[in-house]
């Protein structure tokens, strides 16, 4: 593996950092790779970054930030119509797809939806969604293990949540392992 | 919620006679509900559609009760809100 | 000395450059932090004052001010702690009469940069390298600091129990100058144990009151330090001072004294530099950079050899005193500069005045707001390249 | 309260050129600007609403109107009024004002930025320009903390607070800001929160009308920060919060007028006062001590 | 008043090694560093004597015993005293101290200087300090003006005063300083002159002995310039000028003694409350927050 | 346009630089000045004070601190008068973020600093030149200022006037770098009439509201500038901004606003230069200098003329921007240069990097207190002599 | 001169029964007379001769009168004059 | 003439300054020649300095401190013990007479002494012992000319006081002409 880069996007609240954070992490602490994260801010730092940019390789990272990622995450419509035209067109992009509509995708890019705020409503608590997301994520992409990112999920969020939280990741994964199956 | 204590320790003046024409710019609407709170005559209620930011403006429910007391206006955070006076039997 | 083990936070951590100087700081026994928030260097505070109730004797305080920040810190060294301050543009512009202080009364302290865009209120969120030559020059009359640059939040950590070593070791203040991007990017940040954690202790007297002059060089060319409480009841201040750190207002102090704090510094370049070559001995070009810039810098010099060009890159880690002469004995083997760093021309000044004419320097420079483009980096060493020939 | 049914009056009607997309205080905005970065349920909109009404009243043409911001999500009002108006630097707004109207004392000159800004590292500059009796307006928009870098304590929180520098809670007494103005002389002192929309302008033509240093602080949610950190909600239950547990005490002492987390708060105009302003005490002085020689500064 | 009469026995008698030719108070002298440098009939010295004095009645050990100046003639007392003793910037002893004190709260952090550099430069160091309640006792030598820079306006110089950068008389207000010190939190707050050597002594003994943010204000002869530029004489002249118009009114509400050039003057002890101190709340907040993972802080 | 002649006191004055800057400033329209006290800058101020009630329009106040002074300025030059601050060392270290921010707002005003011994509180009441890199270099982020350095009470008068002048042509603050003792020392100036006295206008916008852009540079790179309360409504910040004014926080916009801003005094260099040289022509040696120690230069220069040594002088009269090509062009020439400042090297590294190796140079420097011992200067010629054979 | 108003203004305590003995050490004084004006006893004056800083340092009148009630000690800016008790007869 | 480096010493309150001053201000502004005059300061600026230096000289004056007086004007002891050495060995010395002994100079100096403080007191303000003082210096030096002396001093002093400080200058000038026929 050279280096991937990625993108996730989405609105504040959504927990669109902590989903970029804990890509890297379960990579670069439990799968022993590199990852670098970014991410917009706002004017001054209000928390109103929007979008987390990951580069995952087994080589160190240099340039710091992503370029053209060849994976999206994308949360909200808005995020599609600003992030989507860096897509690397042979990439693929992985949507709420409650809440975005991926038009206008060159056809070489592979779409995988997923009503990631619905799982997470049904689990109870609509604020997990990005960690449905990250599930997602884990089995589409292949870009992180499965073990490492219950890991990092496990050591990021608050204590107490953590049950909850690994559900919501188990929801996701299998979600997505059922669409890569499908495929 | 509790009870509204809005004449005292806001002190906004008595509501007078004049019935005011509410204009809302949407598009402007944070949602942040605050007109639809405070209109003394709960005229507004949040309405169940989405402005491009995403936010539900307010919607007129009981445009006759307006009285144009200007406090919609004053309190919307947006410029989003404001009322005119109409002159009796008059329609915009 | 081994660090204290109570401020290591041993293990492996995703965290961002302003984390992981904060860890450095604790790491290296910093325990006290006067803060006062400013963008993009807030974190580091933050994280402090969220650590400082579970590190015995850890005290963080948001000061009202810059100016009180930054000198609270020194209230603070010469009651005993290693202390620091953090800050980004605005802030260090504030700090400057306070840094000015602690070079003069030779109080080892830290003054964190992490740099955005200038000048004045600029790029809050954006990151520059622009405020180099303001940690050298920026406050009135001469001095000499250190200053460093780290390029990634492992060294982040490492350099800042570096930054705390320096500034012990000369009783100077010591510039650690990150930048917005090093500061907000999340990476693996290795902290081992305490036990394999070198700390330069503080140097105090051995010798009892009465015996010691606070201001008597060692034959390093530096006193030794005392603290208040210990009953030597002793002066300090930041007028020109005699050995007793009595004020003593005449060109004869002023020179015994103020050339030793330069040259405290000028004549330890050798010992206190540290920069890391790749493949400079048979480059023809070879880009100067720091900072973040050193790992954009890596990309272009990739890209430059791809089409052929012998290049090797020098980046710089301690950035201030500059290596003048290791850029002069390549200068002398004919090699091309070109120097990479976010802002019109600093460092790029330094170099150009080192190489003494033997050897072509460019500038691969901008205004900050993003890394550098790769493109015009490598354009930069083709550009150096053809003066060569 | 004159000034309030006045107000109520001004409630306005169509005029010929009259359209309905715009709002009647577009004017007044840099509309090339907006959507301005304030979020939902922010008070700071509020109080430039208040503002706009407040000049409106006042009558003084917009040209001869500055203000002055330091840096903050409040410093950005400066940004969003159409007048002529400067962002300086953090905390500094008040000295610059200060020149600003010694050199053109025709203009009418606000400051209008955060408690940060104007009493953390501006208490200086506060505590002097009110002694010195300046000419000016200041507007403080006080939401407990340093919003515009992420919610730090500032010298106004409430004890207890949970800020990112203060994250188990803060054990800081914060400023009782009518206390401290009024103890260095500022000749109009009121406390309004966003809720209070009608007094905060009445405040407002008040303080505009009033010759000297006047100063207003708005108790403001900040419900991206302050608000959620204490668990208080959104701007709006922050504004229920405010009309439940505010008590209007015009004339109350300012020495009884601290702010406690979760105790009731008092807002109301506390001082009112007479005072010659620094450029009336000086002429009248160069006057007195130079006779005929000297001609009234006028800039 | 015990500690008074305390005082009063304290006149000390011969010692065994006594030495007629040392004053009792030179060991708390840098007699290496005299003669000083103020001039004769300059309050500072007084000051500093009365200081010496309160130390020896609290039975401070000399060693724990920290004096911090800023930058002028006042600024010059840490210069003079053989403790451990800080000559920092202009305007920021009160931030030096501030961090020395939390740093090690076992010292006893003293900061002795003028009201131009307390005050005017660096006024919101005093104010933040006052507010946290840092236990620390400010003694400040207020002579209305800069005198080491030559005798400029101060913030604190009474209307009407004549100096180099107010040729003609100031037109500006003066602080009230007792009444600031109020406003933000001073839990001791007293005003003497350098005639009222004993109870310059007294208060500093209870300032000293009173945890928190003490404030002392010492109304003293500048007679070089302040009471030159008056023609006020000399200040032995001033001094005889103070007895005959200074009213002792302990307990005076703060609001009512800020000073005229040429009118009576209250002197006195206005301010003594209890407010636990910044370290003091933040060991009790955090005991209560973190429970007993957290130890007292205690340096 | 011509001097007010309200503001000008023509005649012969025995007065010292302090009082001869006051001089010049009012001659130059200035009528605001925001002070605070310091040794030795404090007698400019002093007679701004007693002038001003007796000049019409003029105004002096003195600020809480260094802070507010030099930012009261900016407010009153954007209400339309012209002005200027004036301080020492300590602080002119408290003013750096507010000359960022003029930079950044592209404000002409005026900055003096009267320098004394430092670092720190240092000397002061005697007479240093180490604030030379800080004016250059002090404020955060990349940017150019314009420095001029007077020899005589005659010169603070005369280059007052050209501060000012070169301050409102290039919209930037300029720094007035004077010293105790040129502050102190009293000569004879000689005021001329207010007809010949030649006033740099500012440059107002002719555009009415709606049409102009207050950062759109003209021509020269320079934007015209309006004042508050003319109807033009507009906005001022210190953030990086557009045409219009408005903030736009990205890097092409700092690219372009800041490249600019450094620009417009770098690309007029050839226009802003001046230096007066005595000798140059054929000397061997050429001593470069400024502010009082060029007048010691003199008589060291003589002294080692006497002992056969061609020697000439180069005396910065403008410091920043500096000379580069000039200097370049003599070391071509072959000739030595000894750099005599009252500091440990700060001009001298300028000098260093503009020989570009061609030439030795040697510093004749000292930690200041007092004006250099001309025996000083006379070995450092001798040394560079040496260097040539 | 003005009638003295000791014991109000400046409270300084009420002289006691000891009797002190005073030191002046002349050298140090700057002759600025706070304790000649301010003993309450009168025990001292200004004398005529100079000492080497040019100032004239006070001389003992009645020493006789001194209470050792420390006001000199305490008033003197220049730390050159203090006393102490003297057991009834004692001399020095 | 090349160039006269005078030095004035006293202590605070007797005019020193001022003296130095009026004969700078009298040599540059009323003989033509060029004058600089710098003095000594205490610790910052608290007008303690207490003495003065002026430079006279038909051309360009360069370095601006006095290195080796030709002339000194001293009007204390301390000065007088302070200063003297400096004094070039062929120079002169003016002392106010019953404040200061001479002693201890080389033999090749020469002396000129005046009672100007009893002088000052005669006319009835001692304050005016410098300008005394200064008509001493006219006579004995010949280095300024009385007139640009007396426009110095009619131009420097207090609105008021002219009339006696050129009486003091005057009788100061009389007493120098009489040492100077005597010697
Ligand atoms: C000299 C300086 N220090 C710090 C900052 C960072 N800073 C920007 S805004 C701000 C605080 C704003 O707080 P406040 O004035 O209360 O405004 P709010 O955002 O809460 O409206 C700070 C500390 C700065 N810009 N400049
Ligand atoms: C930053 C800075 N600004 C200005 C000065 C000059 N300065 C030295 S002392 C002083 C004022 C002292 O006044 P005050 O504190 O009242 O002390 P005093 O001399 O009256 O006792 C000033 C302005 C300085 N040293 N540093
Ligand atoms: S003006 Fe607004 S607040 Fe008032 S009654 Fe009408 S809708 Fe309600
Ligand atoms: S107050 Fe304004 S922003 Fe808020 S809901 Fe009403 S219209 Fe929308
Ligand atoms: S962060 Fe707070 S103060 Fe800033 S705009 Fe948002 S709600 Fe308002
Ligand atoms: S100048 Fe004034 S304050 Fe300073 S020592 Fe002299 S009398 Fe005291
Ligand atoms: S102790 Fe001093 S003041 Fe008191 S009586 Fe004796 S001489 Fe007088
Ligand atoms: S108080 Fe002290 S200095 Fe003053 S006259 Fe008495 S002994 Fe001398
Ligand atoms: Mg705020
Ligand atoms: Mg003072």
């Amino acid at each position: 593996m050279a280096k991937t880069e990625i993108k996730i996007g989405g609105f504040g609240g959504q927990g669109v950092i902590l989903t970029g954070y804990i890509i890297g992490k379960a990579a670069s602490i439990f799968d022993g790779k590199n990852a670098t994260m970014t991410q917009a801010f706002g004017p001054e730092a209000r928390g109103s970054a929007c979008s987390a940019q990951v580069i995952v390789a087994a080589d160190a990272i240099l340039y710091p930030y992503v370029k053209r990622p060849q994976i999206m995450v994308i949360m909200s419509q808005e995020a599609f119509t600003k992030f989507s035209p860096q897509l690397d067109p042979n990439g693929m992009i992985l949507i709420e797809e409650e809440l975005v509509d991926p038009k206008g995708l060159p056809p070489t890019v592979k779409v995988f939806g997923i009503p990631a705020t619905r799982i997470a409503e049904e689990l109870g608590r609509k604020i997990v969604l990005n960690i449905v997301m990250a599930g997602f994520f884990t089995a589409v992409t292949g870009i992180v293990s499965k073990d490492a990112m219950r890991k990092a999920i496990e050591s990021s969020v608050p204590k107490g949540t953590e049950g909850l939280n690994l559900l919501a990741f188990e929801k996701g994964y299998e979600y997505g392992l059922g669409k890569v199956q499908a495929q | 919620m509790p009870v509204r204590q809005r004449e005292k320790p806001f002190g906004f003046p008595k509501p007078e006679t004049p019935h005011g024409e509410i204009v809302i710019l949407e598009e402007r609407c944070k949602g942040c509900g605050f007109c639809i709170e405070y209109c003394p005559h709960d005229v507004l209620v949040l309405s169940k559609k989405f402005n491009a930011k995403g936010y539900h403006p307010p919607e007129v429910v009981k445009a006759e009760l307006c009285v144009d007391c200007g406090f919609c206006r004053m309190i919307c955070p947006e410029f989003a809100i404001y009322t005119y006076e109409l002159k009796t039997g008059e329609k915009p | 000395m081994k660090a204290d083990p109570k401020g290591v936070l041993t293990g492996s951590h995703y965290i961002d450059g302003d984390h992981a100087c904060c860890e450095g700081a604790l790491a290296s026994g910093c325990r006290f932090v006067g803060g006062y928030p400013i963008t993009p260097s807030t974190e580091v505070v933050e994280r402090f004052a969220r650590r400082a109730p579970m590190v015995e004797g850890a005290h963080f305080i948001q000061m009202e001010d810059e100016l009180a920040a930054s000198i609270a810190i020194q209230g603070a060294v010469w009651a005993g702690k290693k202390a620091m301050t953090v800050t980004s543009g605005p802030g260090f512009s504030l700090m400057m009469e306070h840094i000015g202080l602690a070079v003069m009364t030779e109080t080892p302290c830290v003054f964190v940069d992490v740099q955005r865009g200038g000048p004045s209120t600029g790029l809050p969120t954006l990151p520059g390298q622009a405020d180099m030559m303001q940690a050298r020059w920026g406050s009135h009359g001469d001095y000499e600091i250190i200053a460093l640059s780290p390029n990634s939040p492992q060294e982040c950590f490492d350099l800042t129990i570096d930054a705390f070593n320096l500034s012990e070791q000369y009783r100077v203040p010591v510039m650690f100058m990150m930048d917005e991007c090093v500061g907000h990017m999340m990476e693996r940040v290795v902290i081992p144990p305490a036990d394999r954690i070198e700390i330069t202790p503080r140097r105090y007297t051995a010798l009892p009151p009465g015996e010691y002059l606070p201001f008597k060089p060692g034959p390093d060319m530096i006193p030794e330090m005392f603290k208040a409480g210990d009953g030597y009841r002793l002066h300090i201040t930041g007028l020109t001072h005699d050995f007793k750190g009595y004020p003593a207002m005449n060109p004869e102090v002023q020179e015994q004294l103020v050339r030793r704090l330069v040259d405290k510094i000028r004549l330890s370049e050798p010992k206190i530099r540290r920069y890391e070559e790749d493949g400079v001995e048979d480059a023809d070009v070879v880009v100067v950079t720091y900072g973040i810039t050193s790992r954009v810098a890596v990309e272009a010099i990739e890209a430059a050899r791809k089409r052929g060009i012998k290049v090797g890159m020098l980046r710089l880690v301690v950035v201030w005193p500059f290596p003048e002469p290791r850029i002069f004995e390549l200068a002398c083997r004919g090699k091309a500069f070109v120097m990479a760093e976010m802002n019109y021309g600093q460092i790029f000044y330094e170099v150009e005045r080192s190489v003494r004419g033997r050897a072509p320097v460019v500038l691969a420079g901008h205004g900050g707001g993003t890394v550098h483009n790769i493109d015009d980096i490598v354009k930069k060493i083709e550009e150096a390249h053809r003066c060569l020939s | 309260m004159s000034v309030l049914s006045e107000l109520q009056k001004a409630s306005l009607s169509p005029t010929p050129d009259f359209h309905p997309e715009n709002h009647p205080m577009d004017d007044f905005l840099r509309m090339d600007r907006m959507p301005h970065i304030w979020c939902s349920t922010c008070g700071i909109g509020v109080s430039v609403n208040c503002f706009a009404k407040a000049l409106e009243k006042c009558q003084i043409p917009l040209d001869q109107v500055v203000v002055v911001s330091g840096i903050g999500c409040t410093g950005r009002v400066a940004g969003y009024v159409k007048v002529d108006s400067f962002h300086t630097t953090h905390g500094r707004a008040i000295p610059f004002a200060t020149g600003m109207k010694l050199a053109n004392p025709k203009l009418k000159v606000i400051v209008f930025s955060g408690d940060g800004d104007i009493i953390a590292i501006g208490g200086n500059h506060f505590i002097n320009a009110a002694r010195r009796n300046i000419d000016i307006t200041v507007i403080c928009v006080n939401n407990f903390n340093y919003a515009m870098t992420g919610g730090q304590l500032a010298s106004t929180t409430p004890e207890g607070s949970v800020l990112s520098t203060s994250p188990f809670g803060s054990y800081e007494f914060p400023f009782n800001l009518p206390f401290l103005a009024e103890s260095v002389g500022a000749v109009y002192v009121a406390r309004w929160t966003s809720l209070h929309v009608y007094n905060q302008t009445v405040s407002m033509v008040e303080a505009l009308k009033k010759p000297g240093f006047s100063f207003i602080e708005v108790i403001a949610p900040c419900p991206t920060i302050f608000e959620r950190q204490q668990k208080m909600g959104d701007g709006l239950d922050r504004l229920r919060w405010y009309c439940e547990n505010s008590d209007i005490r015009n004339g109350a002492s300012t020495k009884d007028v601290d702010i406690r987390l979760r105790d009731r708060m008092v807002v109301g105009k506390f001082v009112d006062v007479e005072r010659p302003t620094y450029l009336e005490a000086m002429n009248a002085h160069y006057r007195e001590r130079l006779g005929s020689k000297y001609k009234d500064y006028e800039g």
